[in-house]
């Protein structure tokens, strides 16, 4: 168009309260602590702690989901059958289910009144209040996140390949390993970022299941509960960073694959 | 050497139905087709690939329909070539091996003969992605004939050349199929490939073998309507038969020979129809004046409609002579065929 | 296949375990309460209210979308600029920021220490425990999926339907009215529901903003930390109930659309 | 009409160069070129749909170049036909009619008067989806003469459609170019396309005018050797010229009129060159004995490739000649092609 009509501008107005919107919250709270505040606070053990628990059990959710959720990728990728889309529509579920009912659900079946608790007890394995518990429920909301982007991953590699490998004598195992995962190492990576970046911010199902060990959220929620705002801040800031890094390798992998197809 | 009995296949919408095949060793056998006739499917259920309902299939006498993929030793070539993008022309070409005891001595010496044969040594070290067609084929088939099988599928694999590289792979396909004991079994939705390549061939129509036989007999002898419009002959008409005539609406038209009932199909080349401004005065027995009612552009030539009474027929005719003709939509011409032109069935 | 291979059999049990993990807990808790605690439940005027509250900051949040976020997804769809990715990944972030750091950073724009907070209190406008501030985090949160999946849609209408219309003589606004509007309903409501379910299931950020007045997810947290497990179930219950219709609604609405395309 | 001067339009990987046109008012004119070559491009342009970087378009001598889309009234077509899925056809034929001030009645008999003339009527409560392409085709093309602009652009309306539909619309089109002071501006890759139905056209490369004039003049005179072999000259060779002959490699071919200049090209159209086995006794000047090194099949023909000493030729044979003659790779033919065939440049 030579010229801009209005409904250009009435648009490119709305775009600018988005994204003032989404920024100036982040931008400000990223800038509000000093320098020397941020410092302080990672000397804090117990900050140093609670992010290095938010980010050992977040990467425990993605590695749980890439041993159980990899095989199931593929099936669904691969098989076409009667319920498929019910079976897709229960991998979803976990998105849409309110983050303190996530955790009162599994508790539910973790506690001692549930054959399933006692079984767990007996073998030592306890969810409430433990690492476990945070790993499970962090699991529980992370891998349909990496189960949905490895799916697609899946879906972009022509199965031709897997056909011609299999008529040259490779077992179906023998092709997954040579064909299959690694072309799709990308769509596995960009999973497993996804995974670990929504089960890194999770709150509500973890504050259920475990207040200790304190993750970075749950620490930064009783910072900010006990103290006030400031207080919280410096904290909050670490963790965003830690998320934003994830995300953005999670672009930075997943810009150049959608340039290829 | 393939020998596929009552074959019924259900994958989402494609079906085949009760597909019964005989294919001899070393054949080169030819599966045409239109889209979506099932000619893909068929092919990918000899490899094992796609669920088999009902029916069987033997390899060289040996019942393979309960087999993996990997157990029936069948090489298979897809028009997109296939090759793994992630591995370089040598590993791709190799990839087969350490799945089939060969001593290291007589693998190599089988390769060298390959890259020297199909002309590709100077790809080995390259990547797929960096390759023509023309040589991705190539390759394609280094790979499968690595692991020497006893049958090559090939699915459509010319469609996706152009037509320089084309040319250069059938010949190919052709001195390979010679040279060794393959049987090659391909499926093609064109008719002019298999005239060039097939010993055999069958023409598949909605999931059922229509027509089977010498690729001479399927041009010729086409059994019914569909196969004969799918070889190109475009004028296909119902006809009563009395001795060497044949009454189509009002026309009597001459054919090479009585047929053995009174109603059936005669069918004529569109390119065997000569159009004429004049009446010939020739040993040409059937010639007709009729008005053009239609003119196709196909690029170098027209296919051109003329009604004659109530029967249209198609001729093609090339665009200089059109021109020459002044050939319209609306003129009167003169069109004309020998009786050994026309086929009865 | 003739045969399943043994590649098949390990997919398929990593499936069964996947959806046991994510069903069982489910189930349980649906199942876990007595009807007569259920209509019990339903009787408590707080447990209504709380309901009623989630529902309408949710659905305001999405209207809040529609309105903003409309004009942005087109501009989105429609432009190729540089730096759109840039935009895109903005439009993203409130994903991957952890719950209860959205609400501490939404608070440390809207206090008094900052311009932007005094500038509101000038207005009359509360932030800090209110229900305007429950909506303003949702907002923050539920956007990101409203622009997201109604900019694939906009894409997925033919800009050469636009061009044929304003060649017709009709202005941008009367093509956006009469052709793409009405073509991109269906991707809209998908939108307003992805929103919908997003915000609806939102804990850490609002727990932040406004413990008062309480949204379900908030009040299921105040009774499980106050009575236990048991009691907190029931309202659980009625909440998943509405998410899981949302869900069905999403569910039943995208899937033809996928089936045209 | 429609006059554009210097036009330069990048968009993202498309660029049109330096683009200048003219065409006059009711006339039927047609851009050619490949694909990628920014035929749409340059049409979206002229409609206002995509932002210029330099120069004017002018239409009936006002600069448009600034103006939004629905200030320039010029009709658009493209080949997917984009009817408003969501409005019955009656709704897609008159959308633009609040547009544009028009009386009821005056509305209702142009809109009666297009049903008919395009035979539409029992379609009209229909949705796009039902309808077939050459329906869909009408319906557009209702829709864009409903609010009567001064030009409709054309973007390659029948290479959707097929055969039989193609020749009923380029006929309708025609029609209504001669009978309406319409002005047409279509784009197409197909050369043949443009043949019946342009009164002038232009052939593009690159984002550049190669060349424009008459279809006839494109046909016979091209100026360069990329519209040469664009408009089906395969044969194009550099040559050097000595009063009517002209030199390529070591032969010595006949030419119809001398060259202006000692080195040019000469180009031949592949039907134009005869293959026999006997060296014919003829008039015809340009004789040579060569050897198929190439066939390329073509559906009903043959591109037969011979060489003659370092020079190979493309000739166009029939299927049925290339099996009477038994053409093969490798045989020896004759070819020969008149003086008069021989294009110069």
């Amino acid at each position: 168009m030579g010229r801009k009509g209005s409904f250009f501008w009435v648009s490119f107005s709305c775009g600018i309260m988005v994204l003032t919107f989404i920024l100036l919250p982040l931008v400000e709270m990223l800038t509000a602590p000093s320098g020397a505040m941020l410092r302080e606070t990672l000397q804090d053990r117990n900050v140093i702690r609670s992010i290095w628990l938010s980010i050992y059990t977040a990467a425990s959710a993605a590695g749980i989901s890439f041993l159980v959720g990899t095989p199931l990728a593929y099936l669904l990728a691969r098989s076409q059958f009667r319920g498929k889309h019910l079976i897709e529509s229960v991998i979803d579920l976990p998105i849409v289910i309110p983050h303190p009912v996530v955790g009162i659900a599994i508790l539910g079946v973790a506690g001692k009144n549930h054959w399933l608790g006692q079984y767990l007890h007996e073998f030592g394995i306890r969810i409430m209040g433990s690492t476990t518990g945070i790993i499970t429920v962090l699991t529980f909301v992370g891998m349909p996140f990496y189960i949905n982007a490895l799916k697609a991953g899946f879906e972009a590699i022509s199965p031709r390949l897997e056909n011609v490998s299999r008529s040259l004598g490779a077992s179906m195992w023998s092709t997954f390993v040579r064909v299959t995962f690694p072309l799709a190492w990308r769509s596995v990576l960009v999973g497993l970022i996804m995974c670990c970046a929504r089960s890194i911010s999770e709150f509500g199902a973890v504050v259920v299941v475990a207040y200790h060990p304190m993750i970075a959220p749950v620490l930064i929620y009783e910072r900010y509960e006990g103290y006030g705002l400031q207080y919280s801040q410096p904290v909050a800031v670490w963790l965003v960073l830690v998320c934003l890094s994830l995300f953005l390798a999670l672009r930075l992998l997943a810009l150049p694959q959608k340039k290829v197809s | 050497m393939i020998d596929i009995r009552n074959l019924n296949v259900h994958l989402g919408e494609f079906r085949l139905r009760d597909v019964s095949l005989s294919i001899d060793p070393g054949e080169f056998f030819v599966l045409m087709g239109p889209t979506g006739a099932g000619k893909t499917v068929l092919l990918e259920a000899v490899a094992g690939l796609v669920p088999v309902l009902g029916g069987n299939i033997f390899i060289g006498g040996r019942d393979v329909t309960r087999m993996l993929p990997e157990e029936r030793g069948i090489g298979i070539m897809y028009q997109d070539y296939a090759l793994f993008p992630h591995l370089r022309i040598v590993r791709n070409i190799k990839y087969g091996l350490r799945y089939h005891r060969l001593d290291k001595e007589t693998a190599q010496k089988r390769f060298g003969r390959l890259v020297d044969d199909l002309g590709i040594g100077h790809l080995l070290k390259r990547y797929p992605e960096t390759l023509s067609g023309g040589e991705l084929q190539r390759v394609a088939l280094a790979r499968a004939l690595m692991v020497e099988p006893g049958i090559i599928l090939l699915d459509e694999p010319l469609s996706a050349l152009d037509q320089n590289f084309r040319e250069e792979i059938r010949l190919l396909l052709k001195k390979i199929n010679r040279s060794s004991h393959i049987t090659f079994f391909m499926v093609t939705h064109d008719f002019s490939e298999a005239l060039t390549l097939a010993t055999k061939a069958a023409i598949m129509c909605e999931g059922a073998i229509a027509q089977t036989g010498s690729i001479r007999d399927l041009f010729s002898k086409p059994a019914s309507t569909f196969v004969a419009s799918f070889v190109g002959m475009k004028n296909v008409f119902s006809a009563q038969f009395n001795g060497n005539q044949a009454c189509v609406d009002s026309l009597t038209i001459e054919v090479p020979q009585p047929h053995h009932h009174s109603t059936g199909y005669i069918a004529v080349r569109p390119e065997d129809i000569v159009i004429s401004l004049q009446r010939f005065e020739s040993s040409i027995r059937n010639a007709f004046p009729g008005m053009i009612c239609g003119m196709i552009d196909q690029g170098f030539l027209y296919e051109v409609h003329i009604r004659v009474r109530a029967v249209v027929f198609k001729s093609l005719v090339t665009k200089g002579a059109a021109i020459d003709l002044a050939l319209d939509i609306g003129a009167g011409v003169h069109i004309s065929f020998k009786a050994s032109a026309v086929h009865v069935f």
